[in-house]
């Protein structure tokens, strides 16, 4: 197989690598980029714990060749927070215990953000099935809705 | 494996043609990397067709819309236009997979994974769609009921690419919709699928009608007497039976790890019930 | 011995019972934190393991030749390589890598190291195994008739009473009195026949590890498990070296719930870095999680009841079939003891069998074995509330365990909370709710131990006054906050200035794996009596620095203060000042504790859910959801309710949807959260919560374990609520849309 | 003497005894003395067990200290999940 190269912008900053044709995102980000961040739950799109944004819309990265996302902004959880400031959602998630053991928390986090991003104001029945695609098999998903909530409220009023 | 993302039709099409070994096209990829990743599918070729001109596109033509191939659900959804005139199949296009999924799946991909449980294809054949192939002989239009011939096969011919679907002009009076049943309120796949689309005078009568029903056959079915059941009425009790009852007889199901074979012929007659009230209160019939 | 029997109430505390923000949740809401498969080392090879399509065949020979060849190849590793394991290691030995036969489709039999992803693959598809398909079977009932396939050969121990097959190894028996007299006391008498699936942990982290072998013959291992002990001591067993030589260390672990206790692709990576001389790291795929770990059992169960017109039980008798896998060691017996426990009965007797079958071997899954038992038990008594138009809250009260009863499996409890789980339950709100058509609602009780165990525990005090607290559990729901702040309560300093890191297994004795409920117990004591250690040390320099007496020095507010008539006039000295000097009156502060923490309590819950029912489609969506809880002292309430709601889910989907699907094969059909259908966000409503708390008077502040005891009873308060809003009875998990709405028309019929 | 409960199963092995007298004082003795009185026993303490006294659960420590008022139950060794 011949190595492709590519040029992409990730979480901000121009970025380039060779991958494999066959090389999904989610491999590129952990593997080669370092960003381990972004977790593998599953690998076949049914756990959310891969969850980035490519252009502002979320994916899974398991589901994406690396080569796809050539030109594209990519964002990962590593970007989430403004330097030491915490995102508003990731503050929530901690002032709301929404993680217990933690390893779908970075793809909630950045499945929420495309949520709110889009609809600051969302009900509890929109934030339901936004997530939907997130499993989490700590917490029952309680806490993490209102968590989401809360953060939307507190960005409403910021 | 190599990975080409031309940015013409043209050429896309002579790479699919010209390919040696198994060529796969790539426009979500919400199927085919799962494929790859089991090792179902192990692609010599992979064919990008988002740089494609018109591939990620929504443009309205005659009355219409056509959509470009590597257009996501999530762009359909958020294309008012299309909400406007076909809700069941926006709805049905919009309940393949998560929001994450939302983000890449595209219609077309889910009528060539020829899965009999695709949810936007019901939806798509209630509606009357086409899709327009592009070949090495040149292009042609074909009803998407056409497309698929059995589970995971379809009716393209090596180096044909779907470039397109075309949603027809909606007539007056009209609506459909689109009910699946699954175990989970989000994250499952059709145990059986429902699209209905109908038409009505002023006075709330069918006058036009298409049904049809996945995950109960081998393909997508069109089921010409539940339409039957449906026009001519103002969709009252005993019509709503005779639909039902012909919705569960079309079905030839299996039992997998989905759902039984009874479960599905029941549970295809109250979803084509409900379906037809949707469409039918769309269309202005009310009830 | 560790139980302190001096439970200091009623006590007035600081830290504990409050709500700080976990010490670990920046590195995990930032993507910093490490994950099993986030390590790296330098000239890391590519582990993957070839596993049988096979529910069930001899191995007449593996060829590794072409494989070996294959570029990029290391090493290729089967069970040949591994030398004969202790007979208590026999079983797992065999787990891991498949020896005379695959007993399960997904059983390991070969595996590779290599260069890349790529040539791996490549060179599983060049093992070539010689397989003599035998016949299979994965029903629990079908295993156990005279005449089914058989896994293994002389198993059956002692106590299988003539007339089974060899696939049942084990029988189980408790309780006292005499049910057939109890029977005849009832007015009335229900028998049911009820069965579960087996359900996966569904963990969302896949195991992963990263082994290490030296040429000096020392080894290390990053691992994602629930025990890095455990998996140092038998990977050190299986692969014949010192214990001392292999330095595990537990990574982040995303989730267990009972499924990383014990070893499975951990020996074989360190046996493929030994062959290779390179660090080997291998992680599952999700197929390969749900293939080759350890379920739960699939059950099959006979329980009878009988009930006065008054509610009272006069005996109860449950027969549990659990088949546990290809392995014995079902957790049959647990659900045998626990199915009864909430329940003070005259007459009760419980029988467990342990039964193998062409599946993987089943691995803990939280209060293991107590969910189906008391889904049979609690299913019947609330059938026969209903038939005799009694309220099931009032009769499970009646009949309630409390101080006092000696309980179906033995013991006289003492403290607990079943009582007033079920007072809370009757005085909330849910209770009085109204219910709409077609929906339902169920209650029911539920029982499970706690565990105490090995335990190491070091605390630091370090030159600036604070303090680092060293433990060997790794934290999967949040220990470290209540190490952090157990230490800070017992120190009298604040939470922000405790540090609790889980050490590797080469910087503390023996612990025990994060299990049974045990380390907010356990560790949580031993982390007390550390710091009473550091305290005394701190108190002892503070005498020496004022010239009195240490026994004239008291503890108070993270001062020590002289105390007494005749201790002199001196201001106290804080933690921090005693630091300061610690150099110049003796050294390091320090204190450490190491104990089997024996003594644990037992734990109890009510469980109440609202559930609507599609009658059409059978589809059963839960509409509301509320825990009573025991837990004896809620050290960090917000990870106590995390636990509660957590196990409710579990449950949810256990009752509902989740099953593994086995083909007419023997091959697993759903190996993917596709089709193993774990509850998702927009199924669920939310869990609410009620904590009671009961002290434990086996810990010093009371605290309970109370992980596990929320799976406990969801399976069947879902199944009350579901019969009770079809109108049927249903007595087979999981309550999926076909079997419901084929119930409503079997009644309807 | 301290009076061990014997669960069921286990009662084939104490000639049908729910109940055996030992004598003990600590937990180590109350298992070598069953194991001398009741050789059936042996191959369920080869298995392993946890001893109940006054409630509370016992699984290893040898020297825990038993009062001829103890109650004390035998026990399958219980483990967690």
């Amino acid at each position: 197989m011949t190595r492709i190269h590519v040029s992409t912008t990730v979480n901000g900053d121009a970025t380039e690598f060779l991958c494999e044709p066959d090389e999904t995102l989610l491999d590129v980000l952990r593997e080669r980029l370092g960003l381990t961040g972004t977790k593998e739950g599953c690998g076949t799109g049914d756990c959310g714990a891969c969850s980035v944004t490519i252009d502002g819309r979320l994916v899974c990265s398991c589901l994406v060749l690396a080569a796809e996302v050539a030109g594209c902004e990519v964002a990962t959880i590593e970007g989430m927070a403004d330097g030491d400031r915490l995102h508003p959602l990731q503050q929530k998630f901690l002032d709301h215990a929404a993680l217990q053991c933690g390893i779908c928390t970075p793809g909630f986090l950045v499945a929420a953000k495309a949520l709110l991003d889009r609809n600051p104001d969302p009900t509890e029945t929109e934030v339901r099935y936004w997530l939907a695609g997130n499993l989490c098999r700590c917490t029952g998903y309680d806490k993490i809705v209102r968590a989401v909530m809360d953060a939307a409220k507190e960005m409403r009023r910021a | 494996m190599r990975y080409e993302a031309p940015r013409s039709l043209k050429s896309a099409v002579a790479l699919m043609a010209g390919a040696r070994g198994s060529a796969h096209i790539l426009a979500g990829g919400t199927d085919l990397l799962v494929r790859m990743r089991s090792g179902y599918a192990e692609p010599d070729l992979i064919v990008d067709i988002k740089h494609i001109d018109g591939m990620k596109s929504v443009v309205a033509e005659k009355g219409g819309w056509r959509i470009g191939a590597a257009v996501s659900g999530a762009e359909i959804g958020e294309h008012k236009g299309l909400c406007r005139a076909w809700p069941g199949v926006v709805e049905a296009a919009n309940l393949i997979g998560s929001t994450q999924i939302q983000g890449r799946a595209t219609m077309t991909g889910n009528l060539c994974n020829a899965s009999p449980a695709a949810d936007s294809v019901p939806a798509l054949v209630a509606a009357g769609a086409t899709v327009r192939i592009a070949g090495p002989k040149g292009r042609r239009d074909v009803a998407v009921e056409k497309v698929p011939t059995g589970p995971g096969k379809t009716s393209l011919k090596k180096g044909e690419i779907i470039a397109s679907v075309f949603l027809p002009k909606r007539p007056a009076r009209s609506g459909d919709a689109y009910l699946r049943f699954t175990p989970r309120s989000e994250m499952d796949i059709a145990v059986v699928g429902v699209g209905v689309s109908l038409s009505v005078n002023t006075k709330g009568v069918c006058t036009a009608a298409r049904v049809a029903l996945g995950a109960v056959a081998p393909t997508v079915l069109l089921v010409e007497p539940a339409a039957r059941a449906l026009v001519g009425t103002t969709l009252d009790e005993t019509a709503l039976e005779a639909l039902a009852a012909a919705c569960s007889k079309a079905c030839r199901p299996i039992d997998d790890k989905r759902g039984t074979v009874e479960y599905r012929i029941r549970v295809a007659g109250v979803l084509a019930r409900r379906a037809a009230l949707i469409a039918y209160e769309r269309a202005g019939g009310r009830k | 011995m560790a139980l302190d029997k001096g439970f200091d109430q009623p006590r007035k505390f600081k830290v504990v019972g409050t709500r700080p923000l976990r010490p670990d949740g920046i590195d995990k809401v930032t993507g910093r934190a490490r994950f099993g498969a986030d390590m790296n080392a330098p000239g890391m090879l590519v582990g993957r393991i070839l596993r049988s399509p096979h529910a069930h065949a001899r191995i007449r020979g593996i060829d590794t030749s072409k494989a070996e060849k294959v570029p990029g190849v290391k090493a290729v590793v089967t069970r040949k390589d591994f030398p004969k394991p202790r007979p208590d290691l026999a079983d797992i030995m065999d787990n891991v890598m498949a020896g005379r036969k695959a007993l399960y489709d997904g059983h390991a039999v070969a595996a590779v190291a290599a260069t890349s992803v790529h040539a791996a693959r490549k060179a599983l598809k060049a093992i070539k195994v010689d397989y003599e398909v035998l016949p299979h079977v994965t029903d629990v009932d079908e295993a156990m008739k005279k005449g089914a396939p058989l896994l293994h050969r002389g198993r059956s121990d002692e106590t299988v009473p003539a007339g089974f097959s060899g696939n049942v190894m084990h029988r189980f028996e408790y309780g006292h009195g005499d049910v057939e007299k109890g029977f005849k006391q009832a007015d009335l008498v229900i028998e049911r026949h009820l069965k579960t699936a087996a359900a996966h942990q569904g963990y969302i982290e896949p195991h992963a590890c990263l082994a290490s072998v030296g040429p000096d013959g020392n080894a290390e291992l990053w691992v994602c498990t629930q025990g890095h002990y455990m998996v140092r001591n038998t990977c050190a067993g299986l692969l014949g070296i010192d214990a001392s030589r292999l330095r595990v260390t537990a990574s982040e672990i995303g989730g267990g719930f009972g499924g990383k206790t014990t070893v499975f692709i951990e020996p074989v990576a360190l046996m493929l870095s030994r062959k290779a001389n390179k660090p080997v790291k291998i992680v599952m795929s999700r197929e390969e999680v749900f293939r080759a770990t350890g379920p739960t059992s699939s059950t099959s169960m006979t329980c009878k009841i009988g009930m006065k017109k008054d509610g009272t039980i006069t005996a109860g008798l449950a027969e549990l079939r659990y088949q546990g896998g290809a392995y014995p060691g079902s957790p049959v017996q647990y659900g045998a003891m626990a199915c009864f426990a909430p329940y003070d009965l005259k007459n009760v007797k419980s029988i467990g069998y342990d039964v193998v079958t062409n599946r993987p071997k089943q691995a803990a899954y939280r209060a293991p074995g107590a969910p189906m038992g008391a889904y049979a038990v609690e299913s019947v008594i609330d059938e026969l509330c209903r038939k005799l138009g009694l309220d099931p809250l009032g009769v499970r009260l009646k009949n309630a365990a409390r101080e006092g009863t000696r309980s179906s499996y033995g013991p006289t409890f003492n403290q607990i909370g079943l009582p007033a789980t079920l007072e809370a339950a009757m005085r909330h709100p849910h209770w009085k709710a109204k219910l709409g058509k077609n929906q339902g609602r169920g209650v029911a009780c539920g029982f499970w131990f706690n565990f105490g165990g090995d335990t190491c525990v070091s605390m630091n005090v370090t030159p600036d006054g604070t303090v680092t607290l060293t433990e060997g559990n790794p934290d999967i729901g949040g220990s470290r906050a209540s190490m952090t702040m157990m230490a800070a309560e017992e120190l009298g300093i604040p939470y922000d200035q405790v540090r609790t890191v889980i050490a590797d297994t080469s910087s503390l004795g023996q612990n025990d794996v994060t299990d049974g409920s045990r380390v907010t117990f356990a560790v949580g004591l031993a982390t007390i009596k550390a710091a009473r250690e550091a305290i005394k040390i701190c108190c002892e320099r503070a005498a020496k620095v004022w010239g009195i007496d240490p026994d004239a020095v008291v503890w108070e507010d993270g001062h020590a203060k002289p105390a007494g008539p005749n201790a002199g006039k001196f201001p106290p000295m804080s933690l921090k000042e005693i630091a300061a000097i610690a150099t110049n009156t003796g050294g390091p502060i320090a204190g450490h504790h190491e104990v089997n923490a024996e003594g644990a309590g037992v734990s109890f819950a009510t469980h109440m859910v609202d559930v609507e029912v599609d009658p059409e489609t059978g589809a059963v969506k839960v509409l509301r959801y509320t825990v009573f809880q025991d837990a004896g002292k809620a050290v960090h309430p917000s990870y106590v309710e995390g636990q509660f709601q957590g196990g409710a889910v579990q449950g949810i989907g256990w009752a509902l949807n989740e099953e593994y699907i086995y083909g007419a094969d023997g091959r697993l059909q759903n190996p993917g959260f596709l089709d193993y259908r774990i509850p998702v966000c927009s199924d669920l409503p939310m869990i609410d919560t009620v904590i009671l708390e009961i002290p434990n008077p086996g810990h010093p502040y009371g605290v309970r374990g109370v992980g596990e005891t929320s799976i406990v009873p969801p399976l069947a308060a879902i199944a009350n609520a579901v019969s009770a809003a079809a109108g049927v009875r249903l007595t087979e998990l999981p309550m999926s849309p076909p079997k419901v709405l084929k119930a409503i028309g079997a009644a309807r019929a | 003497m301290v009076k061990v409960a014997i669960w069921g199963s286990l009662r084939a092995a104490t000639g049908g005894k729910g109940e055996v007298e030992i004598e003990a004082t600590t937990l180590r003795e109350l298992l070598d003395r069953l194991a001398e009185d009741y050789p059936g026993v042996r191959p369920q303490l080869a298995r392993g067990v946890s001893v109940s006294i006054d409630g509370l659960v016992y699984n290893d420590s040898w020297f825990t200290p038993i009062r001829p008022d103890s109650e004390v139950v035998l026990l399958p060794r219980i483990v967690g999940g």
